[in-house]
């Protein structure tokens, strides 16, 4: 073996090793230059603005909203605290995207998402505050947003609520890991080749364990949702006139 | 993470108004994503790290702990940044390989590029654990509510943080049940037994609804309203302060680290 | 001012999905008095206590405070729940507010009570229940009986006449148990009435001055433990309760001939004390 | 086979944050006894617990079963779990599964037994805990003593030969309390090893053969209840407890001059009966 091909391996290995994917999906602090970070401030602000709207609506007519909302914010963040085993043997989490959107609806999920990804930058240092637009946006706006398109079109055009659940949770990991490097390709264009070549880049490299673990956030939010609509029909009721009166606005 | 916290209620540092300590992390963070110069970099990590270590009281080892969290995915991702993946081999490229079909090549505007985006990236971070390690959530909150933030989203915000840690509290113990017996052997196990442990937590979400609203409506009569019962004054002398490190960081930018 | 502060005729309650929590309950209760509410998990004993500050509305029947039926308006609720205070039986969820000092100051800004009697009343709260070293922790520091403390403070620091206690020791070690009955006899002390649900007979005996015995929705009993103890037997067996060991030994002693008029009929200690010189005396 | 079945040496256990939560414990357990762990809360008792089937590892020091020192492998770990079942003291963090049968079952399931076995242990579980009539039912729908069967039965049909309770009565009442003490007998009868931590001395006086006392994460006291409580009252003050009061009362009697040879020194009922008995004779 020449030194030409050595030391390609060892990069890959360390390609292959590297990436922690608990952070794979945030963009950490200070990563963006300023125009990004403002960018994608501004873009997200939007989402929060309304969200937050939506919400000061709903508890006009019911104050115990605000309740289930913050508890609800809990559980999204312990969701993302939950460490899932994945195929590279290494540990991940899920985002919880698709289920809280299911169960929340996409606007309120923007909110508790942005709110989420706040406190795992201030409790866990995932992500940063400058890089908060960005984040939020992917995990917190595309996301529930994916998710929400997908499980109403996929419920639309006939599939069984479980595989509309499955499509809208994996998408929507998937959609989120797909964004973050969108971003970071818009941030970093590559010397050669520019925006896309550097999308080919970051996404091939989180590709490793974004899609096995899309796939099995797909797998969990069915279960979660199959086991609730089993077994918590009144909760389930509870919310889902919540996603009425929100869509009514 | 209850240890960020624990440092954070322990800090020397931890009765200056909060607003204060995010003005001094936000200024250096934000003048380092403008600057983008690997020397101003080094200079405001210098003097984050110091004034993190020394006043306020946080031991070297746990620092160096902390600043590794974040080293594996700047690592990754500063690879991505400086290796060029191409067909055909590229001219200016300072190395160069070839793997089957692929030339791999690093330029050396990447280098740069690369070793900026890691010094800027690693010195910010200095700047969020300067903020993390000295304030609590809760005084975040107070800063936020002196910022004018609208009350929802204090509340939402109070209400999440009081409930992550209850939340976090059953979830170990459900996995512990789980783990009893014996619920987490293989991947398959173990990814089932999580998804009991979500179904688990949201029946809690409705479970504790009850009871808290129960709580709120005995002490109070409009529904929850975060009450953040904190009083602490602004100082002239660390505005002063923090305004001479800004003016010293700029100053420092455009001496030093334009002539380097 | 009448010594009745509530007076609670044919209440009932009923559940959205139909099931019966509260079955004509008639009750009388006395300003001043420490109550215990005796009864197996189920019974309706957190029912009828959240029926008393007016968080949960009879479906039918009235509840009088001072003579008053209560109409449920506005500011007859800001008054009840300031001067009726609920301990809630799980200190998590009682305490919802960030750090300690948060909590307990939660109440009296809510009602929006004037600064200076706020401060009072808060620094009051804090003394009594001995929170001071706490004030800054967050909630989620605490343990067990510290949260419980700082759970009965934020009741306290709204000044309430009347409080209520869901199971206060419940799960508490020996250690908190004692600080908790040290701190209830202090604020009866203060002249407040306390009506407080446990499923311990033998404090229930030593310290309540009334019991009230509540099974399946309704209420079986009101009155004195030696009432329910000597005259009610069947009443004890139908709700599943004991005889307190405290009683069975002064009967014992009592019926054993031993004077006993002169003593805490219900001290455990003065009791095994008399025990002891009894039988040293007789076997001499 | 030995009669040691837990013998612990050393064994300390530090929390990430540097707080140790066991600190140099040295026990040995023996087969078949009924063990009581007392100490307040924090003292170390879950902790404890947790070490003897292997969900926590000591940080230091050495734990064998059968006189073998645990390697924590994985095969001795699914070994060791199945052998040793824990029953929390929130059943409502034991019960995940949707219902009743899905929850005992999650255990026999895990284990991989052959079907013929998993249904002979599920049914003797159903049947000991009777739990027969609730099997369809969602856990949310049952009430606190239920669940806690439930979450016995859950154990038990692991056929688990040492089972641990944390706190297993806690907030229950009477009749539940009742009922699950009914169940730990019939658990011994069958041979197990119980150990079992708790605040309330007077069942741990009742029931336990031996009890270890802890407190600040050291074991003060292992040994049986009349060394406690007679030789060791420093210990009883230190960790915060009390004597159990029927010790008392028989105490009290012994040294009344009462002859207390023939009957069992922890049953409450029978020395009342004796105590009556006795003032009736000296007094007549």
């Amino acid at each position: 073996m020449n030194i030409s091909f050595k030391k390609p391996i060892y990069f890959l290995a360390l390609l292959l090793l590297v990436p922690k994917p608990a952070f794979a999906m945030h963009i950490m602090e200070g990563f963006l230059p300023a125009e990004w970070a403002v960018f994608w401030w501004l873009v997200t602000l939007p989402f929060l603005i309304i969200g937050l709207k939506n919400i000061s609506n709903l508890i006009k007519v019911h104050s115990e909203t605000k309740l289930l909302l913050g508890l609800s914010g809990a559980f999204a963040f312990v969701l993302s605290a939950l460490k899932i085993p994945s195929v590279t043997g290494s540990c991940s989490h899920p985002t919880g995207v698709g289920l809280g959107t299911i169960l929340f609806g996409p606007f309120v999920m923007s909110v508790l998402g942005s709110i989420v990804l706040l406190f795992q930058s201030l409790l866990l240092a995932h992500g940063g505050l400058t890089t908060l637009g960005a984040n939020a946006f992917s995990m917190a706006v595309a996301g529930p947003f994916i998710a929400y398109g997908v499980f109403k079109g996929a419920q639309k055009i006939g599939l069984t609520f479980t595989f509309a659940v499955f499509l809208a949770a994996s998408l929507a990991d998937l959609g989120t890991y797909v964004i973050t490097s969108i971003q970071l390709a818009l941030a970093f264009p590559s010397e050669v080749g520019g925006i896309f070549a550097s999308f080919v880049k970051f996404a091939s490299v989180f590709a490793i364990t974004q899609i096995p673990l899309a796939i099995v956030e797909g797998l969990l939010s069915v279960m979660v949702m199959n086991f609730l609509v089993k077994y918590n029909v009144n909760e389930l009721k509870l919310l889902q006139v919540l996603n009425k009166t929100q869509e009514a606005k | 993470m209850r240890m960020l916290e624990f440092y954070a209620y322990h800090s020397p540092l931890r009765n200056i108004h909060p607003i204060e300590k995010i003005v001094f992390a936000l200024i250096p963070l934000i003048l380092n994503i403008l600057f983008q110069n690997i020397y101003t970099s080094l200079f405001i990590f210098f003097i984050m790290v110091v004034i993190t270590i020394i006043f306020g009281k946080i031991p070297v080892r746990i620092y160096w702990k902390l600043l590794l969290i974040p080293v594996t995915f700047l690592l990754s991702s500063v690879l991505v940044i400086l290796l060029s993946f191409t067909e055909s081999p590229l001219e200016g490229a300072i190395f160069q390989s070839i793997i089957g079909p692929v030339v791999i090549s690093i330029m050396k505007e990447s280098i740069e590029k690369a070793l900026t985006l890691f010094s800027v990236s690693l010195s910010s971070i200095s700047c969020l654990y300067f903020l993390i390690l000295t304030t609590t959530i809760q005084d975040v909150l107070f800063g936020l509510q002196c910022l004018k933030v609208p009350q929802v989203l204090l509340d939402l915000i109070a209400l999440i943080y009081r409930f992550i840690f209850l939340f976090l509290d059953s979830s170990r113990t459900i996995f512990l049940a789980q783990k009893a017996r014996l619920g987490h052997g293989s991947s398959i196990k173990t990814i089932k037994s999580i998804g009991l442990i979500i179904s688990a937590l949201f029946v809690k979400v409705f479970h504790e609804m009850k009871d808290l609203n129960n709580a709120v409506n005995a002490r109070s009569l409009n529904g929850y309203i975060a009450v953040i019962a904190r009083t602490i004054r602004f100082s002239r002398s660390r505005w002063i302060f923090i305004m001479l490190i800004s003016i010293l960081i700029i100053a420092f930018n455009f001496t030093v680290g334009r002539a380097g | 001012m009448s010594t009745t502060i509530f007076e609670l005729s044919e209440v009932y309650y009923r559940y959205e999905d139909g099931t019966e929590a509260l079955k004509n309950i008639n009750l009388r209760i006395e300003r001043g008095k420490k109550i215990a509410l005796l009864g197996s998990n189920g019974a309706g004993k957190s029912t009828l206590l959240l029926h008393l500050n007016g968080l949960l509305k009879p479906t039918s029947g009235t509840i009088c405070i001072d003579g008053q039926p209560l109409t449920y308006s506005r500011k007859e609720l800001i008054n009840l729940r300031r001067r009726v205070g609920i301990v809630f039986q799980n200190p998590e969820t009682q305490l919802f507010n960030g750090t300690v000092r948060d909590d307990i100051c939660y109440g009296p800004y809510n009602l929006k009570l004037p600064e200076r009697e706020r401060k009072t009343l808060i620094e009051k709260a804090i003394i009594l229940t001995d929170v001071g070293e706490l004030l800054d922790k967050p909630i989620h520091f605490l343990s067990g009986g510290q949260k419980k403390r700082v759970s009965i403070a934020g009741v306290l620091a709204m000044d309430p006449e009347v409080i209520l206690f869901d199971e206060p020791t419940a799960s508490l070690d020996i250690y908190y148990t004692k600080k908790i009955r040290k701190l209830l006899d202090e604020l009866h002390r203060d002249g407040r009435t306390l009506i407080l649900s446990t499923h311990d007979i033998d404090f229930a005996y030593e310290w309540a001055d009334e019991v009230i015995v509540m099974h399946q929705s309704e209420v079986l009993f009101q009155g004195n433990f030696s009432q329910l103890f000597e005259e009610h037997k069947d009443i004890i067996t139908k709700a599943n309760l004991e005889t307190s060991i405290i009683f069975e030994i002064a009967q014992i002693l009592k019926n054993g001939g031993v004077n006993l008029n002169t003593i805490d009929y219900r001290s455990k200690e003065q009791l095994l004390e008399i025990l002891k010189d009894y039988l040293l005396k007789v076997t001499i």
